[in-house]
């Protein structure tokens, strides 16, 4: 499972590779459009080194973010399931935190939060939270009437009982929105990088771009790719044994 | 204590006829009851009427003396995180445990006890299910078709286990067998179609009991006279 | 002495060559020397000195003209304490092949780059302005973080810093055998302000021995990081900092952020340009940046 | 439900401000951190108009946006749902399409589809389409047996068939992240319009940073809120007619 | 045509205990036959193993000039985009339209054709499910208490007509009614526990057709012999 995902990204990176040195032939681009393969492979053999080591920076915060993103996304749809005004309402503030472009709100959250680690956090957070809030809610607000009807009839219905019901009728789509939002955070942890930190890929990207070297962009493409496949098919042999512990003895 | 309905007109929103016409019964005394009647007339709508699920019928359900009402059915499932008998452990009142070995013995499921809901047979599933609603506190319990999926000699050991155990509770037991019907049951509400007055008509049973012996002769009046009502 | 003030001085700009000095400040130890223990911070397009003094972040910052001028202008108690650069950086780049741009006019039926909301477009409409050009003249190219429409010619004129991008564009177009040029509008009669170094005004009453000593550890570290005899001991330093950038466009930055910021001999680092700043608060008045004047000189605290 | 949202919405705007302005207030900070309620109020009277018709401009690039992200992520969704090799690699593929930040593939964006409309679309689907594509892998994913059963041992069963009973099963569940995403597809307009366009609310808020103007961000903010909470109120008020109509006759 | 098993022996890869131990029978003729034996002793898991969906049993099963093998249950749903009419239009074959008009006759379904599967009543649910079955093309047809939740009446009606109409099929009846079985089946494979050997045994029913009369003393007489099989 987990090798195949590499291989699987090998191939599409080569296809991608593909694709960018087709245009560049067919349209003539020169080499400051589209670097050539050369250029690519000196670039790669100077900046790998260090690429790595800030890829590796920016999966330890991803990490986090998404743990922080989970369980802000399980604790606002468990909220937020709910029909009731609360529930619209709690609905309502999460949906507008994320309909607002993160570079938008930056600056208010680094007048709230100052420029340190918890800046960061937060947007990585912010980016990742929201597609498993969504998932979430509509596990959580979608009742498993046979399994439901004892403990409510009998008055024996606590709402931890439901998330429990709920979330374990579907853990087959919630484990695979989890993992799957591995990406997400890894996207957010970047996005924050880019805007606020002094350190990881997203950083190097930023600076890259900014000597608008595409070479280097395409380097950070292929690390973050690799990592990401790795982190994602980790996660996913995780999501399975959870599934298999919760689920059988 | 007593269950009575009056004219109740009852037809679903989206329905094109009526389930109901002017239905009405009394149900006095506690015991073991039967809802009987062909598939499709309204066994199961007159249930969930009872226990307030719809309300958009006309008529008055009254009962009196019962605070808790229970339907109870044969597609609920247990959550599968844990064992039944773990389920089972967790929602019984502590001064129930006995009880609930009691009915385990009684149902047959001693064996079954560690595995998982999905893990039992039909059958299984459908006893486990009615388990966990006898062990709590109510006054009527409806089981419809709690037992539909579950051999005879099994299911006559469970009907007459529970009737030892709760003589003076109410049961609306749901069940397409006439003669499990006539045997077991003190009062039959037989249900004919909506068009037909009055909607159900009430046969007594032979209301068999733990250690009694039943007539033939009587069991077969008595079924002779729900094919009659019907 | 052993109690040194903790302050942190927040740049406006990531690091690379045109913030030597600043690194170089704080590497040979010249905070230190004077019982300052300054933490040198980043910028980035996100960053904002100016709030973060107001916030407590921050003691001290960069911050360009435009943007001293705008807080000012909403009541903020910012205090110039140096210009770090005598000569905007920001110009715009052209091949020089086809294109001579010696007089505003020749820009007529060209297509310009600019940054909507940008320096680059307060300064070009006052260039425009002053030439009697109307937006009808030229075509306006809406720019964005890459370059690529400047590779692929679609555009003819194109914004940049002329210390840190600039060098990086000439290497890339001069590989392939293509010569550039820059229109500077300075040249033309536009001064406006870039970068300046800015304190709070509390700062200035209440620790008024750390705004001096910071100050001049600072221009210490400017006037050192631009002698050309430590170029090799300076490009050493930046490349603790700045590993993207290659040691020959670094060394390039350096030479210009050196004609930027010290442009004669006896220019003295961080020497502040009233007439300049003045103009700057004139062009933003008439584009309507600002509702009123701001009286920029009150806040301006000469260095020296 | 759809003035609910609205109402809901301004508290918390309103909770926003007031949060802000205690903090103005609180530190004794002037206009420029945080503009004071005069200078919002100004600000506010001066662009609304402006900004209005920014908002509507991006709103109409956000719906086509949306509706190209639900197609694409339907599309990957149906085709990634399977445990194959083609399924897997299909999901790899989609996932690192989402890991890259936006603004690191842009320029290849931009070489390959000019810097158009066509690339803003793009730059916004691509953000849009993802948390759609997680729920409907997940939904896609899991079998109905009791449904299928029969299509599938009288070898009745064609993709589109399990498409159609998986998606119809799980109504609710999609109509809930699919009008949840509107959120996202404004989100990723706004975005890309930051990135690169000279037109949208996006652009305006680009400019406003660029003159650290936060008065005219709030009032973006504001906008874009208030815009988005009916457009997600009114796709709310559709996912239930299109479940009333298909679930029900 | 003929279906065999031979020395089954089955465990569920969790379950501790042997499901089928070294199970055996043949059926060689077609007709209606019965899986018969209390709840949890395996029929379902058996009709599983029949048509193929496990395949971690030892053992041969052999069904010789049998392609289609169908498993239906009472679980089954149809979905609920459109009326169970439109449902069985789709699903059927143009040969067999006016089979399918006789199955709806003959399964008191007429009036529910223009309603929802999930507006159905449970004994509705279970007979729009079958008739879709025997629509199919198939040579032998599993009913797993596919008619559990059907009243006797209509039950009876059925399975004359099904009898009636596939004169040549296989089917496999898997019913808790000892009375129905009889009467009905030809073949009724009794299931003992699995500690009995031999775990089946095969016992003749009555073959009840259309338009014959049963008698009372055989019918006796079978249920006898099931009851000591058992
Ligand atoms: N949701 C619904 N909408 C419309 N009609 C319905 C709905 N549910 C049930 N009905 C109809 O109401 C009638 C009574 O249904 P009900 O389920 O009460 O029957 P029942 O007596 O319990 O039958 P069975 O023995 O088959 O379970 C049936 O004819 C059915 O078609
Ligand atoms: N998935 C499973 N894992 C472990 N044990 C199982 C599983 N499914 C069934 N069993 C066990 O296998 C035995 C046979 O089950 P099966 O469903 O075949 O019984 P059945 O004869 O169909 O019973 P019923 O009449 O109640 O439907 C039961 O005792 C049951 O507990
Ligand atoms: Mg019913
Ligand atoms: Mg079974």
């Amino acid at each position: 499972m987990l090798h195949r995902r590499i291989y699987q990204f090998f191939i599409i990176y080569l296809l991608g590779l593909l694709v960018l040195f087709s245009v560049k032939y067919l349209l003539d681009l020169s080499d400051y459009v589209i670097p050539g393969l050369e250029d690519l492979a000196q670039t790669f053999r100077t900046v790998f080194l260090r690429y790595v080591s800030d890829v590796v920076d920016t999966i330890s915060v991803a990490v986090i973010g998404q743990v922080i993103s989970v369980f802000m996304a399980i604790v606002v749809g468990v909220l937020g399931r709910q029909t009731t005004w609360f529930g619209s309402f709690i609905k309502v503030a999460a949906y507008n935190v994320q309909a607002y472009p993160i570079v938008a709100i930056a600056p208010i959250i680094f007048i709230l939060f100052g420029d340190g680690f918890l800046s960061r956090l937060l947007i990585a957070a912010m980016i990742c939270y929201f597609p498993i809030l969504l998932s979430v809610i509509s596990i959580m607000s979608e009742p498993v009437h046979d399994i439901e009807h004892f403990y409510r009839v009998t008055g024996r219905m606590r709402w931890q009982l439901e998330v429990k019901i709920r979330a374990f009728e579907n853990l087959n789509k919630l484990t695979t929105v989890i993992s799957g939002s591995a990406t997400l955070a890894m996207a957010g942890t970047i996005v924050a990088e880019f805007i606020a930190a002094n350190a990881g890929i997203g950083y190097s990207i930023r600076i890259a771009l900014y000597q608008s070297d595409l070479a280097k962009i395409l380097t950070a493409l292929f690390l973050i790719g690799i990592t990401l496949s790795v982190y994602q098919g980790l996660l996913e042999i995780a999501g399975y044994l959870v599934k298999k512990g919760w689920a059988s003895h | 204590m007593f269950l009575e309905c009056q004219n109740i007109n009852f037809r679903y929103p989206n329905g094109s006829m009526d389930v109901f016409h002017d239905l009405s019964f009394q149900m006095k005394t506690p015991g073991f009851h039967a809802l009987f009647g062909p598939s499709g007339v309204g066994k199961t709508s007159l249930a969930r009427i009872i226990v307030g699920d719809f309300n958009d019928y006309s008529g008055v359900v009254r009962s009196e003396g019962m605070q808790n009402l229970l339907y109870s059915y044969n597609l609920e499932r247990l959550p599968d995180w844990s064992s039944v008998g773990k389920h089972l452990e967790k929602i019984t009142p502590p001064s129930l445990r006995d009880r609930k070995n009691e009915l385990i013995a009684s149902f047959d499921m001693a064996e079954t006890m560690r595995l998982r809901f999905s893990q039992l047979s039909l059958g299984q599933q459908n006893r486990v299910n009615l388990i966990r609603y006898l062990l709590q506190d109510f006054h009527l319990l409806i089981m419809d078709e709690s037992l539909a999926n579950v051999d005879e000699r099994t299911r006559e050991k469970i009907i007459l286990g529970i009737k030892d155990m709760f003589p003076d509770t109410y049961f609306l037991y749901i069940s397409h067998n006439v003669i499990e019907v006539s045997k077991f049951c003190r009062e039959i509400l037989v249900f004919r179609n909506s068009l037909k007055a009055p909607q159900v008509i009430t046969v007594n049973g032979q209301d068999h009991k733990l250690g009694q012996t039943v007539s033939k002769d009587k069991l077969e009046q008595t079924m002779l006279e729900i094919m009659h009502a019907s | 002495s052993e109690a040194s003030e903790t302050a942190v001085y927040r740049l406006k700009w990531l690091f690379n060559a045109s913030v030597i000095g600043d690194i170089y400040a704080d590497v040979h130890g010249h905070f230190k020397a004077r019982g300052l223990d300054v933490t040198v911070k980043e910028g980035g397009p996100e960053r904002d000195a100016i709030r973060e003094l107001e916030l407590g972040y921050a003691a001290f910052g960069v911050a360009s003209a435009d943007q001293v001028i705008r807080a000012l202008a909403k009541g903020s108690p910012v205090v110039v304490i140096a210009q770090l650069f005598q000569i905007n950086p920001l110009q715009w780049i052209y091949r020089s092949e086809n294109l001579d741009v010696t007089r505003v006019e020749d820009l007529k039926g060209k297509v310009v780059g600019i940054t909507f909301g940008g320096n680059d477009e307060t300064i070009m409409r006052t260039l425009m302005a002053k030439a009697g050009l109307t937006e009808k003249d030229i075509s306006v190219f809406s720019v964005r973080y890459d370059y690529t429409p400047f590779y692929q010619k679609r555009v003819d004129v194109w914004p940049v810093y002329r210390n840190s991008q600039a060098p990086i564009l000439e290497k890339k177009l001069g590989d392939l055998g293509e010569s550039v040029a820059y229109f500077n509008p300075a040249a033309h009669g536009v001064k406006f302000v870039a970068n300046s170094v800015v304190t709070s005004k509390r700062m200035m009453e209440e620790q008024a021995d750390v705004v001096k000593n910071f100050t001049s550890a600072l221009l210490q570290g400017w006037e050192e990081a631009l002698e050309l005899e430590n170029e090799e001991d300076v490009l050493k330093t930046l490349r603790q900092f700045d590993k993207d950038t290659p040691p020959d466009i670094m060394r390039k930055q350096l030479v210009i952020t050196r004609s930027l910021i010290k442009p004669f001999k006896d220019t003295r680092i961080g020497m502040i340009d009233l007439e300049a700043w003045q103009q700057t608060e004139k062009i933003m008045l008439e584009q309507n940046q600002i509702p009123s004047p701001v009286a920029v000189e009150k806040v301006i605290r000469k260095p020296f």
